[in-house]
């Protein structure tokens, strides 16, 4: 969580430089579901996101460097340039993809856990959803598919309360929680407070150990809130979509400081934390130094690579 | 007339609409959010209420689906997207039924609605938040597209479209929100199926919609001072398309650049051209070129747009080069970045 | 039921004549459901249907000319020979068509509870859909919005067990029942025997009055079963998708049958029955006669229509 | 050599396809059901078994992203759709997610895979069971697009679709599944982006694909006969277009017909007319012509469709025209019903 947080607050530092020319989706408030997914997750298993991906690329190992490199637009980006901070891929850890349309990654999720059951392994395919994307008919038809197939997914569904400045009740019925209305797709669920970084822990390593053991696919919603605005490095408190009470009870309850109160604060761990802080400082600095540096992709990248050839491709 | 920008029209043509006519409703994701769609539907809700002015769960096509039953019922909805792009998910019903559903039972039931849609460009919109895909909505019989190219169309065109009482695909592009032009007050209409000749001229007829045809203004003037007359006609509706606006012009011209906002394979710039020919072919004197994206997708790095979209230049290269001119376009290049519409724009969206 | 058996029948023994080309989805063993709807609900109301629409069409009333027309592809028929078999209307009744997409027409139907909701009357908008159509996105999200929305969209989803020749396994997750799923998504349900005409009357008219009272979307699943072919006029149990025991096993409740023993065999609802049959049966005769003689559209009508014009249309 | 069906073709390249590679999964809505998609998929459950081959629900957005995922994990999943016209839900997961995943990621991750759609015509399937949209995919970079005409290709140009490492759109027109034809045996390939000459000629350049080159072939015969030469150009795909064949051709002939199964505007029968001007203006005799269907939705009486389709008759009648020659069509026209394939259809689907 405080690398995802260092990195993020880095990001949201230098946005107004203009030198980042995408739009930026960050978890500033709500890293502990993906932090605590990256842990029970292993490099074989597959992850795939959203446009809000920083924090699960991340969470997933996924290379920083190239990560930054993209929001820079540089050709040392994760997708080269083509993709920028709402297509952050790295297939060496599993993480496939993040995708820009709501919803449009969850059946490209329920395609990696076809070829798991086909591959015969017990790996799982994670799909990271906001409480949006849980009303599209795409996730529900994901929902349903896996069900009957009995296949090796997870949702791990972060519901921060809003879809861009939107709350709940236009969009879903008064008093339906998520994780009920899953469950009676089909899904095996947990909930869980998305701001306690081992509940998160918690309920995610009992889903995927489920899974692995040929559980069916399951679904955890996790609580939480975005501290930022819905796309950009700002606070947005000022729009009035929501009260900055509301937005304080949340930062009050800052995922980091409820795991460092709970560690305690010996000297012994505010020795390591304070050391963990500066190499992921320092990481966080070299990224951004060699994303600036990088070269951008030369003009001729945006006409290539239509097509994949017969060779296949070895970048 | 007052001044105002093409977004303020669309805002303006929301609220006249639904002031003239108790059935009009507005919907679409985040349409009452503080931002309200890039201002355009702003105050509707305090002025016509949460009834009929409201947000909705990200589930376009149900909803699309439901603005065509609400039609049905003798509603005229008016929903809209952020982006294009998000229409996809609602295809089905765009094409299946709200295209088809007066023509497949008989010519008995009216589909009165609009969708607009926004196209995105530049700040690394990329892949998926920036298509243009008109050319996929005037391939389909039963639908209107609209494409506004000034605050005053895109009034004018927005009224008649709410009105029509057919599917109106109506398309703005995000470049153009913040451009400023003179509007008529109150129920102010442009009709649709009729193009508009925006500049005149003898030597060239360059045809565009939206975006393009700003460009085409510009490289029009530049042409001019030297020596080579433009008639710039912008299409506002490229279904149904207005051939004899275009064939007139051509067969004035003898030549024909068409201009799009779109990848050209089987696009509304194809369109032209083989309409022209078909048409006129005994009256050209030079080979008609199209000017339209790379047949790429879109990418999202600086980098990789800055010689993305066609521009003005050229248009200005391909109009020399057909008459055998030299043409110099310094005057046009400016040294802005060219992934934002203007300065007023800081990004992130 | 008599009547839309009968009609059915006629249609079914006539198909082969080769004169009505067009898809043909016939309901018979299942018109338990639509018989009730149609009674339960009024000419006020609106109704929409699927490719299998011809007893909802019939038992709303719809003018059974207009429709045998429209299968001979006549110009009398309700759609003017434009739509055929999955294309019926009558306006007039509330009944404002049937598609042939599956899942196409229930966002149609939310649509139109939304404009009853805006006219502010007590009516119900009714979305007839079979245990496939539960499958589509379409349905999920017409159905969030309904419950979020409170509008007076009622689903009567006839289960037939079967998607053309497709058992529910490779469909839908084994146990799961899709009215209790429905119901978790925010429908109030109901289930009910959909060969027991009587039971469908009891809780299709529960439902209705519940939304009439401003009680919200419903959803009414009846389980039934076709007797004939997916689509055709024949049999099909010799293709081996289903057992003939099954098929008999529904046959032998007859939903006809099931109500006529409960009338009783006193000579009084014999003869009733019987000149109800000979009724119907001459309505029959003069609906296939009429549109085998009624002229078929002008060819010029295939390029007309494909805009109304402002002065509306007034066929 | 065997004399098969096209639609025995498409079966048999699928059961090469996956006996050749593990990799290869099939699936789609009835797919193992007693009528295997009109038999094109018999016997493969048996073959390959129930993982490999499965009918789904009637989710077709989430299964075309599940074939999107598969291809991501390494699999080449062929899906189907017994109607294109059901694809129209997954226009999301073709267009943003299928299309773009290669381009859009840096150009590493690969998506093979091929969605099979059945485009329906006559026995009154209708508005919404008989639309051809190629030209949407056309447009659409990233995408394949694949409209055999013969046996032997509908075979090659489906192996070859599964084993290339791209979304590949495979349209099969139903009037052409019981068509015979000889068909190599194996592994028999037909490479994607080359159009085929399949007859030569040197008056008339007459380009198309599907059902549209079996007409024109019979056109071209009868027009021989009264001295005029066309050459039959199928294209096999519409993205890629083969220019160089079709250019060599125009520039031999000067004159080109354009004949599409769809309704003509922003079509690819419109891209031809316009590529081909663009290319070979200068070596153009005449006015190119488009035959195509007429710019409406397909009705479902056969009295309506009986004039609606383009014929062999449209064919002879529009290059007669163009040569200014007059050639009977007596010969062509026969008094079988116009609204279905041949005798062996007795409806209805
Ligand atoms: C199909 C589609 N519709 C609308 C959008 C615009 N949009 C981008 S993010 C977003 C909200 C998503 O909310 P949620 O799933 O809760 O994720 P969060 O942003 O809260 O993390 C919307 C509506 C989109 N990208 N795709
Ligand atoms: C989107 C879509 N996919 C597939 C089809 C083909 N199709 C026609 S009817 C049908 C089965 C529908 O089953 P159900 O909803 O249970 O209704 P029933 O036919 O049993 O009455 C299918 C798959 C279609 N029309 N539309
Ligand atoms: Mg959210
Ligand atoms: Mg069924």
């Amino acid at each position: 969580m405080i690398y995802i947080r260092a990195v993020e607050e880095a990001i949201a530092e230098r946005y107004a430089e203009q030198e980042m020319r995408c739009p930026m989706h960050l978890s500033i408030g709500q890293e502990a579901p993906a932090a605590a997914a990256g842990l029970c997750l292993r490099d074989t298993d597959y992850a795939v996101s959203t446009h809000r991906g920083h924090a699960h690329y991340l969470a997933r190992g996924g290379d920083l460097k190239a990560m930054i490199a993209e929001l820079y637009g540089k050709v040392t980006g994760c997708a080269r340039g083509r993709g920028g901070s709402m297509h952050l891929v790295d297939s060496s850890v599993g993480f496939m993809g993040t995708t820009a349309i709501v919803g449009n990654s969850i059946p490209v999720g329920l395609g990696l856990a076809k070829a798991i059951q086909l591959d015969g392994s017990d790996a799982v395919a994670c799909v990271f959803v906001g409480d949006a994307a849980v009303e599209t008919g795409s996730f529900y038809e994901t929902a349903n598919f896996a069900a009957t197939a009995r296949l090796p997914l997870l949702f791990v569904c972060e519901n921060n309360l809003y879809s861009v400045y939107t709350p709940m009740a236009p969009r879903q019925p008064a008093g339906r929680s998520i994780h009920e209305m899953a469950a009676a797709i089909g899904l095996r669920t947990w909930h869980g407070d998305g701001n306690d970084a081992e509940e998160c822990m918690d309920v995610i390593g009992e889903a995927v150990s489920s899974i692995r053991s040929g559980g069916g696919p399951c679904l955890v919603e996790l609580t939480t809130y975005r501290w930022r605005e819905h796309c950009g490095p700002n606070y947005d408190n000022d729009l009035g979509y929501r009260t900055v009470q509301e937005f304080e009870s949340w930062r009050d309850r800052d995922p980091i400081a409820v795991l460092e109160r709970r560690l305690g604060d010996d000297t012994m761990t505010r020795t390591q934390l304070a050391a963990y802080r500066a190499w992921v400082a320092e990481r966080v600095a070299e990224a951004f130094a060699a994303a600036k540096d990088a070269p951008f992709p030369p003009p001729g990248e945006a006409y290539t690579d239509e097509y994949a050839d017969h060779l296949g491709q070895t970048r | 007339m007052t001044q105002m920008t093409f977004g303020a029209a669309i805002n303006d043509a929301m609220h006249v609409a639904m002031a003239a006519d108790p059935k009009v409703l507005a919907f679409g994701l985040g349409i009452c959010d503080p931002k309200a769609i890039f201002g355009t539907t702003a105050g509707l809700k305090e002025a016509f209420g949460k009834e009929r002015v409201f947000d909705m769960p990200v589930s376009e096509n149900a909803l699309t689906g439901m603005a065509v039953g609400a039609a049905i019922g003798g509603y005229k909805p008016v929903m809209v997207h952020q982006r294009l792009d998000f229409s996809l998910v609602s295809m089905d019903q765009i094409v299946n039924s709200a295209a088809k559903w007066f023509y497949m039972f008989g010519g008995r039931t009216p589909i009165s609605m609009v969708i607009r849609m926004i196209v995105g460009r530049g700040w690394g919109q990329g892949p998926t938040h920036s298509q243009a895909l008109h050319a996929w909505f005037a391939h389909v019989p039963g639908l209107k597209v609209v494409l506004p190219s000034s605050p005053d169309d895109a009034k004018g065109l927005l009224l008649e479209s709410i009105f029509d009482p057919n599917p109106v695909i109506f398309l703005e592009h995000r470049w153009l929100h913040n451009t400023l032009g003179e509007v008529p007050e109150g129920d102010h209409r442009v009709p649709l199926g009729k193009a508009a000749t925006v500049m005149e001229g003898a030597d060239v007829t360059l045809v565009g919609t939206s975006l393009m045809t700003a460009e085409a203004r510009q490289a029009g003037r530049v042409l001019a001072a030297h020596g080579i007359s433009c008639e710039v006609i912008d299409l506002r509706t490229v279904r149904p398309i207005d051939w004899a606006q275009i064939e007139a012009s051509v067969a004035k011209t003898g030549r024909l650049v068409a201009l799009d906002i779109a990848q050209p394979t089987a696009s509304v710039a194809a369109e032209i051209v083989a309409g022209v020919t078909e048409r006129c072919f005994s009256r050209l004197k030079a080979a008609p070129v199209r000017i339209c994206l790379p047949d790429h997708a879109v990418p999202t790095s600086q980098a990789l747009t800055a010689g993305f979209y066609p521009s003005a230049v050229d248009i200005v290269n391909a109009v020399a080069a057909m008459m055998a001119a030299k043409v110099p376009t310094d005057e046009l290049v400016d040294d802005r970045p060219r992934d934002v519409p203007g300065d007023w724009f800081r990004g992130p969206f």
